[in-house]
């Protein structure tokens, strides 16, 4: 009895292998699976591994030799008389940060995504590039426009507009939690307006339909009905600005010093800063945990992904809603979301280009000298306006080849990892790949790229030495800002029921047309979207770029901060503005070309 | 409530791009069982969502009674939520991430039904149904025919004083639609709700509906009471549309086909001349393949219309058996449920009862002749 | 037991070749055909420059942080794939905690020079010192700086008046905290009795770490870069009466950005410290001789002059001051606090205690 | 292409969970017409698309000739793309970012069609389709009809040797799908390719398929040609299932209804004992509602059995009545095309002819007494 079962089971298993070999599905989650784990796996454990060894250097504080187990570091962290100032303080901070932001983002991403994609709400097609501008400025300038209004004499430089006003900004306005909750959710929310965006774009309106039928009100029927439905995509993005705050550092930094506001990414860069990668594996330990278990936790609420399905065999439709009398009211939210998202920080910024001594509005001290003179003084290496010479076209090209090459490896290999992990719905691999590519995200990318240096700076087996070569700053940069197309990646898919490919099949095409011809164009936004937003981050990313290139291969990032250096403020912020002009112009011509504005529809 | 009214509405579903409702004019009765009917893609489903406040017209208003739904001219629009209305998607529009039995729960839940109440309602919408064993399941998990049950069990367990089905029934077996139908009849018997439906199968909107409006290309065509429909179609469109097989429409007149001559002659005797008949607009008659029998030479008498036709195939249908007749080069049909002897190629002696023949003017508008000869006039059957 | 065992083993001593020749190492320099060294100025890419045109060998600078050139030369040295030939290093505890003892770098000397370096500048080898400064502005305060003690800082009439870089975000503070505690414990309580009148009591283990607490407890400015501490202390709208430690680097702002400026001159018992900029070579360069003739080129005047454009002191005696000192700093070994190349290691042992007595005392 | 075999075909949808398709065995003869007939939930999408390869057996095999598409015990898997068949999937299955063009000419495309040639096929298909109009609009700009319709023109564009049709006409009006069946016939007739289709609408098993296969709760019941069928049930579910109105069925034997005793009675006449009836082992009898017929007194002849009834009501369905009679307490269907005089309450004569009854033993399963009466016996049909 027993092993006739036995005997069922493998011939069962059997012909199950046979159904696989034809659903590439498998084939490829392993073979993703095995390119990450070694270029996530293999840098992360080089990392996080420093936690429990002995670092060079630290064998008076430990008592042993470099190299050895030691429980110091977790010491230190956690228990030590400075821990609740490294780190557990930190972590509150950071909790009650990542939640403000997430709710902010999710407001804010949710509410523009609502009335891009499903109202006829006024300037919507401009709206749906315009608002994701705001991820194309480094989240910095938001700090500094922050500051800029309402900064008081609790910190350096200057005081705010406010302040030189007479009006007095309390710290709790001016620094620590509350602005950098609105900053850091100003700066966030396009990745919620994308993929959120995304997914309610290819929601059946009928689904609506029904419910108000059933005299469901808006209100029902958005929290019974549609947020469900978008709970892939709501996790998703929820889940990339949840990560990213746990790794955010410059303007919790900016904005948190002045009163001691302290994430635990501000903590773990001061260690980074003060090399102790023992302290640094230790924290960043703890923020992979975090990540791992929002990950985990997504998994699991996504579990049954049919539930999600959208885009199934029955027409569909996209109606607009219709805003009547409120569309002019509605277009007033989406414009004021542009006007603090982007109108503020772009104007502060581009200001500061303009004005010899920043603040200071007289005739005199406005000049273009920074963008077009042919001849300033005193500047070491570059002498001149930043539109004139060479040096920013350079840097331009060589960022957007860069990182344009790795964010369409991202886009591709992210909507793959989305359709092996929903396609082999609930397998081991699925879980897996889930987390794996996601994981990334949480590294932070100066431990990310040393890892990387270490590991590629050799031939090993098959792969040549990349270290040096823009290969490898591709592959990085790739590795690194995958998450992002991951899971816009997985958050459409999941929407994708299997009908839709099951009649290409029928069709006779075999599972190369029907990803090309089928899933990838019904994707096209998610597509894009994971393109976007790793080049967006990419064009902007320094540590990594500063670790892993040699010598002359200068980017858009790097020309910048060494204009910092050459002390000219101006024309760095100069460069930050042209990052975020190359960011604004790739977005806005890949929407145009593959027709993905938020605001077009279903078909076509 | 009372009747649903529509005036002149139109939509458009792109400005400038074709009506897919044409300047319609409709009123639904309080209390009917009203049918649309129509060929695919003349608009049934537009206009039972304009109804439901889903479209908006490009025109024109809809009303219930007093209360103006939708008025383009007088800029009011009430939304669907607000309507009381029911409506069953021709695609079902079920919940993917709801159980079945949170997706009929639904409605209830909005209208915070007390919990013990709402469980009783559902679990009868789903008994009622026949999906109570798959009350757990997701649609995902569902067959077609249980789907569509679902969208029908999760409108009826609201109980909206209008009911407004699109296709209800069309993926349900026949014995399981004849018990949907019955519990639907019995639904609108108690309740005295309205209910619009859209259906393709003739039998259910003669068998259950109390009005009947055909539509096509957008125009309403007829509006009347299912029999009427049948037996007085109000043009060659509404006739031809109606039966299976359809009505055997062919031109008469003297310089027709032989058919046509024949009839022309049939029609002028008997006191009329040619002439009458012409001045009249006759241009088109139809005798429906049921009214045609198979007679002896003696069996038909001077009321009946009689020739002669090949038999061209003989059609088994279960119950019945449709014949192909052809006279010349005109192709009829003829159904009966009495077996015949003859075989393809025989001869056979055909006729129908004068009152079983349908006039129409050349426009394709009926035309019943009444004052020019009142034993044609009048209903067509029997 | 007794010191640690970083400390216990000294450093490896310079390489200072006796067969020392130029010509020959020029030689050997032009083979290699190009050298690169890293930097945490933008200057480099001026003496780089300067090199190339004086020998012909494509001379790379890259500017970059103390902290990315660490970890960038340590993975290349561990992958055996060196791409930086050599280093001007500006953190000595971590050169001599980390990159010299793992052999990541070597101090190399060359031999014609020697004489002009100072003994304890040897190893490793200070190629440059710069500045950090108190300073303040004249315009507020016409009379001069308002203080003239370093204790005054922690003074409650200055709480919430003294800007500078957050220590915690800036390694060279916490090491200036640590050599004063080392070498300057007598003359901070010597400026502490002069200021207050009594002798320092306390139960901290130096007057150093007294005075960081006070500091710190004296609700500093903490800013993130010192260009907002100059803001903060210097910009032509500022009107509020401040204080602030800054690198000499920042008076080039008084001629671009109208600044206004001075050094605390009179502050006891100095008005600053130097702080010393390193140089190394990597140990598996691929380019040794370009290298060394690199670290030779930074110890001769045209080398090291793109370096001092505000000011610096070449580790070489043979090369003279530079003239572009800021106003009120008119003698570096006088008015500023040296380090001592020799506390380095205890400096870079001690790191970690300073900023966590920094951490505790700013709360 | 050869007979397409199913042997022993089992599905679960989830391990352990009910059988959606039990222990199926099915030969489905090389350029059939076969039709799948059952209530909904009775497994014919789950047949069919396990056929097409797109659901997997739990158990059993499935091969065309000699070629094994499917086998979980000898582990092969032939995936769909390589079986060359086509499927008309019974949600459409429509590609929503293709418009109507691109979705029909997708197949071809995979099939490296030269582009005139493909421009002709897609032309072709949308023209008998009827959807030629609105070849460049999206899906979701298309009625329901139009859908279902872009999902048959894309499967006819490439010619598959096997056609799977899923309900491919259930949202058609009656005029298009009688002329899409002819469309249908007419490229099984010019091809002889093989098509295998569901649907609920038993006209059209009739008049199209040439076999038909009845399933129930995912159990095989009969399959023969379609007026076998119909005319002799394999048991009382077919017998019940199809008809419209369904068969009378009712309990025939000594202890039985009123009715029933009758039958009986008439049953054990003519030379044979109740002994014999009973050994025989009918249980129920069946008569269809066509095959009876309201009679004089003097019409029916010995062959004949008859009774009399109450009329209930009389039901009008356009091209006949159905007259719903009452026996004691059972109820039964009557159908006719002939006008009839009684109204409700009037007590008519009915009868059958011998050869249109229909028995059963007790289990249900068909017994035509063929050795005890042999003119009881064989078909029902005249
Ligand atoms: N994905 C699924 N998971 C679980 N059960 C399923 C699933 N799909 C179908 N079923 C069940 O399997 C049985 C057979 O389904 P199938 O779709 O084959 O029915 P059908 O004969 O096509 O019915 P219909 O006429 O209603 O379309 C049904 O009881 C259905 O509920
Ligand atoms: N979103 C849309 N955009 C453009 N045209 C549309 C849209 N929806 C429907 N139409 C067109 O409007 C006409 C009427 O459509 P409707 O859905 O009302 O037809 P219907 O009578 O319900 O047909 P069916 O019986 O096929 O369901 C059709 O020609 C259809 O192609
Ligand atoms: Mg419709
Ligand atoms: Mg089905």
């Amino acid at each position: 009895m027993l092993r006739e079962n036995k005997a069922t089971r493998t011939r069962r298993w059997r012909y199950r292998l046979s159904i696989a070999r034809h659903e590439p599905t498998l084939l490829i989650g392993l073979l993703l699976i095995a390119v990450l784990a070694y270029l996530v796996i293999a840098p992360l454990v080089a990392v996080l591994s420093d936690a429990v060894r002995v670092q060079f250097g630290d064998q008076p504080k430990t008592g042993q030799s470099p190299g050895e187990l030691t429980g110091y570091y977790l010491w230190r962290v956690f228990r030590s008389p400075v821990s609740s100032i490294v780190f557990w303080q930190p972590l509150v901070n950071t909790m009650v940060v990542a939640i403000g932001v997430t709710v902010l983002a999710l407001l804010l991403g949710g509410t523009a995504a609502f009335l891009l994609t499903r109202t006829n709400v006024v300037g919507r097609k401009w709206l749906s590039t315009a608002l994701v501008v705001p991820y194309m400025l480094p989240s910095w300038t938001f700090a500094l426009a922050w500051l800029a209004l309402f900064k008081n004499d609790r910190s350096g430089g200057q005081v705010g507009i406010l302040e030189a006003w007479g009006v007095r900004t309390p710290d709790w306005l001016a620094y620590g939690a509350f602005p950098i909750t609105i900053c850091l959710g100003l700066h966030y929310f396009p990745f919620v307006l994308l993929l959120f965006g995304n997914a309610l774009r290819r929601l059946d309106s009928q689904l609506e339909d029904s419910a108000r039928i059933l005299g469901a009100r808006q209100r029902t029927v958005l929290g019974r009905i549609t947020l469900p439905l978008m709970l892939p995509s709501l996790s998703s993005s929820t889940l990339l600005v949840f990560g990213r705050i746990l790794g955010t550092f410059g303007t919790p930094y900016i904005l948190g010093l002045p009163v001691d506001f302290n994430l635990l990414a501000t903590s773990l860069f001061s260690a980074v800063r003060n090399h102790e990668p023992g302290i640094t594996a230790v924290i960043a330990t703890v923020i992979v945990a975090i990540g791992v278990l929002v990950v985990v936790s997504d998994a699991r609420l996504l579990r049954e992904q049919r539930r999600f399905v959208t885009v199934g065999g029955k027409g569909a439709m996209d109606r607009l809603t219709d805003l009547g009398r409120w569309r002019w009211p509605a277009a007033a939210v989406a414009f004021g979301i542009f006007l603090l998202g982007v109108v503020i920080p772009v104007v502060t910024l581009a200001l500061s280009t303009v004005t010899v001594t920043p603040g200071i509005f007289t005739r005199e001290n406005f000049t273009l000298k920074y963008w077009i003179s042919d001849n300033l003084a005193g500047a070491p290496g570059f002498p001149h306006g930043i539109l004139r010479g060479t040096e920013l076209f350079d840097a331009a090209w060589n960022s957007l080849r860069i990182v344009g090459l790795a964010s369409l490896i991202c886009g591709l290999v992210g909507l793959l990892v989305g359709y092996v992990v929903v396609r082999s719905d609930g397998s081991r691999i699925a879980s897996f790949l889930r987390q794996i590519s996601f994981l990334p995200y949480l590294v932070p990318g100066i431990a990310f790229a040393a890892a990387f240096l270490s590991l590629f700076a050799v031939q090993r087996g098959p792969i040549p030495a990349l270290y040096g070569s823009i290969t490898l700053l591709v592959i990085v940069l790739a590795v690194t800002h995958l998450p992002y197309a991951s899971r816009s990646g997985i958050s459409a898919m999941t929407q994708l029921g299997r009908e839709p490919e099951e009649a290409a099949q029928i069709a006779g095409a075999g599972w190369f047309t029907r990803v090309r011809r089928i899933v990838l164009p019904i994707q096209k936004g998610a597509l894009v979207t994971g393109v976007i937003l790793p080049f967006i981050s990419g064009i902007k990313e320094l540590s990594i770029v500063i670790m892993l290139t040699t010598t002359g291969t200068q980017l858009l990032t790097t020309l910048s901060i060494n204009l910092i250096d050459f002390a000219y403020d101006q024309m760095a912020n100069a460069v930050v503005l042209v990052i975020a002009l190359v960011s604004f112009l790739a977005t806005y011509l890949t929407q145009r070309l593959t027709r993905t504005s938020l605001a077009s529809g279903l078909g076509g | 409530m009372p009747d649903i009214t529509l005036t002149a509405v139109s939509k458009a579903y792109s400005a400038g791009g074709p009506l897919a409702v044409d300047n319609l004019d409709l009123t639904i009765p309080d209390g009917s069982f009203t049918c649309l009917l129509g060929p695919s893609g003349c608009g049934k489903t537009t206009t039972l969502r304009m109804i439901a406040g889903l479209e908006h017209p490009t025109q024109g208003s809809i009303r219930v009674g007093d209360r103006q739904l939708d008025s383009v001219e007088r800029g009011i629009f009430v939304p669907p939520e607000k309507r009381g209305m029911g409506l069953v998607f021709q695609n079902y529009a079920l919940w993917p991430h709801l159980s079945v039995r949170r997706n009929v729960e639904f409605g209830l839940t909005v209208r915070k039904t007390p919990s013990a109440e709402r469980k009783r309602l559902v679990d009868a919408a789903l008994t009622m149904m026949q999906i109570l064993h798959v009350a757990d399941r997701y649609p995902s998990q569902l067959s077609g025919g249980q789907q569509q049950r679902v969208s029908l069990a999760r409108m009826l367990a609201v109980n909206p004083a209008v009911l407004l089905l699109d296709e209800p029934l069309s993926n349900l077996d026949a014995t399981l639609r004849l018990e949907m139908r019955a519990e639907l009849k019995r639904v609108h018997d108690e309740t005295g709700h309205t209910i619009v439906f859209v259906t393709h199968d003739q039998l259910e909107a003669m068998t259950m509906a109390t009005h009947v409006a055909v539509m096509r290309d957008g125009v309403l065509q007829q509006l009347a009471p299912p029999l009427d429909v049948y037996h007085r179609p109000a043009n060659t469109f509404v006739a031809a549309f109606l039966g299976s097989p359809a009505m055997n429409l062919f031109e008469c007149g003297p310089e027709a086909g032989v058919l046509g001559r024949q009839a022309w002659k049939y029609l002028s005797g008997g006191g009329l001349t040619g002439g009458d008949v012409h001045a009249a607009g006759v241009h088109t008659v139809g005798v429906r393949p049921e009214a045609l029998r198979i007679v002896d030479a003696q069996e038909s008498t001077e009321a009946d219309w009689a020739f002669d036709a090949t038999v061209k195939a003989v059609l088994p249908t279960g119950a019945a058996w449709t014949i192909s007749l052809m006279v010349d080069d005109t192709e009829l049909y003829l159904v009966t449920t009495k077996a015949i002897a003859a075989v393809s190629g025989d001869t056979v002696r055909c006729a129908a009862a004068a009152s079983a023949l349908h006039l129409f003017d050349s426009s394709g508008a009926r035309n019943d002749l009444a004052d020019v000869r009142p034993e044609l006039a009048g209903t067509a059957h029997a | 037991g007794g010191g640690s065992p970083a400390a216990e083993q000294s450093l490896p001593p310079a390489v200072v070749e006796a067969d020392f020749d130029l010509a020959k190492l020029i030689a050997a320099a032009k083979a290699e055909g190009s050298v690169t060294v890293y930097d945490s100025t933008g200057d480099i890419k001026k003496v780089a420059e300067a090199f190339t045109a004086k020998y012909g060998i494509k001379a790379t600078g890259v500017k970059s942080d103390v902290g990315d050139t660490l970890e960038k030369m340590t993975r290349e040295a561990q992958a055996g794939n060196v791409t930086i030939d050599a280093t001007l290093y500006e953190n000595g505890p971590t050169l001599v905690g980390q990159l010299i003892p793992q052999q990541t770098v070597y101090t190399w000397i060359p031999a014609d020079l020697q004489e002009n370096i100072p003994e304890r500048n040897r190893n490793p080898l200070l190629v440059l010192s710069k500045a950090n400064v108190w300073i303040y502005n004249p315009k507020v305060f016409p009379q001069g700086c308002p203080i003239d003690n370093i204790w005054d800082l922690a003074a409650p009439e200055w709480k919430g008046k003294v800007a500078l870089q957050d220590p915690l975000g800036k390694p060279n503070i916490i090491e200036w905290f640590n050599q004063m505690a080392g070498s300057y414990d007598t003359a901070l309580r010597d400026a502490f009795k002069q200021s207050a009148g009594r002798d320092l009591d306390t139960s901290e283990p130096s007057a150093a770490h007294e005075w960081v607490k006070q500091l710190a407890k004296n609700d500093p400015i903490l800013t993130s870069a010192d260009d907002d501490v100059s803001a903060a202390v210097a910009s032509p709208n500022q009107t509020e009466p401040r204080i602030g430690l800054v690198s000499i680097a920042k008076f080039r702002d008084v001629k671009g950005k109208n600044y206004q400026m001075k050094v605390c001159d009179t502050m006891a018992p100095y008005v600053g410290y130097q702080y010393p900029k390193f140089g190394a070579i990597a140990t598996g360069s691929k380019h040794p001789n370009a290298a060394k003739l690199f670290m030779r080129f930074v110890l001769t005047e045209e080398g090291i002059t793109p370096e001092m454009g505000s000011g610096g002191v070449s580790g070489s005696s043979a090369v003279p001051a530079s003239k572009n000192n800021p106003p009120g700093l008119t003698d570096w070994s006088k008015q500023l606090m040296q380090f001592d190349s020799v506390a380095l290691i205890t400096d870079y042992e001690n790191a970690q205690s300073m900023q966590d007595h920094w951490r505790v005392s700013h709360r």
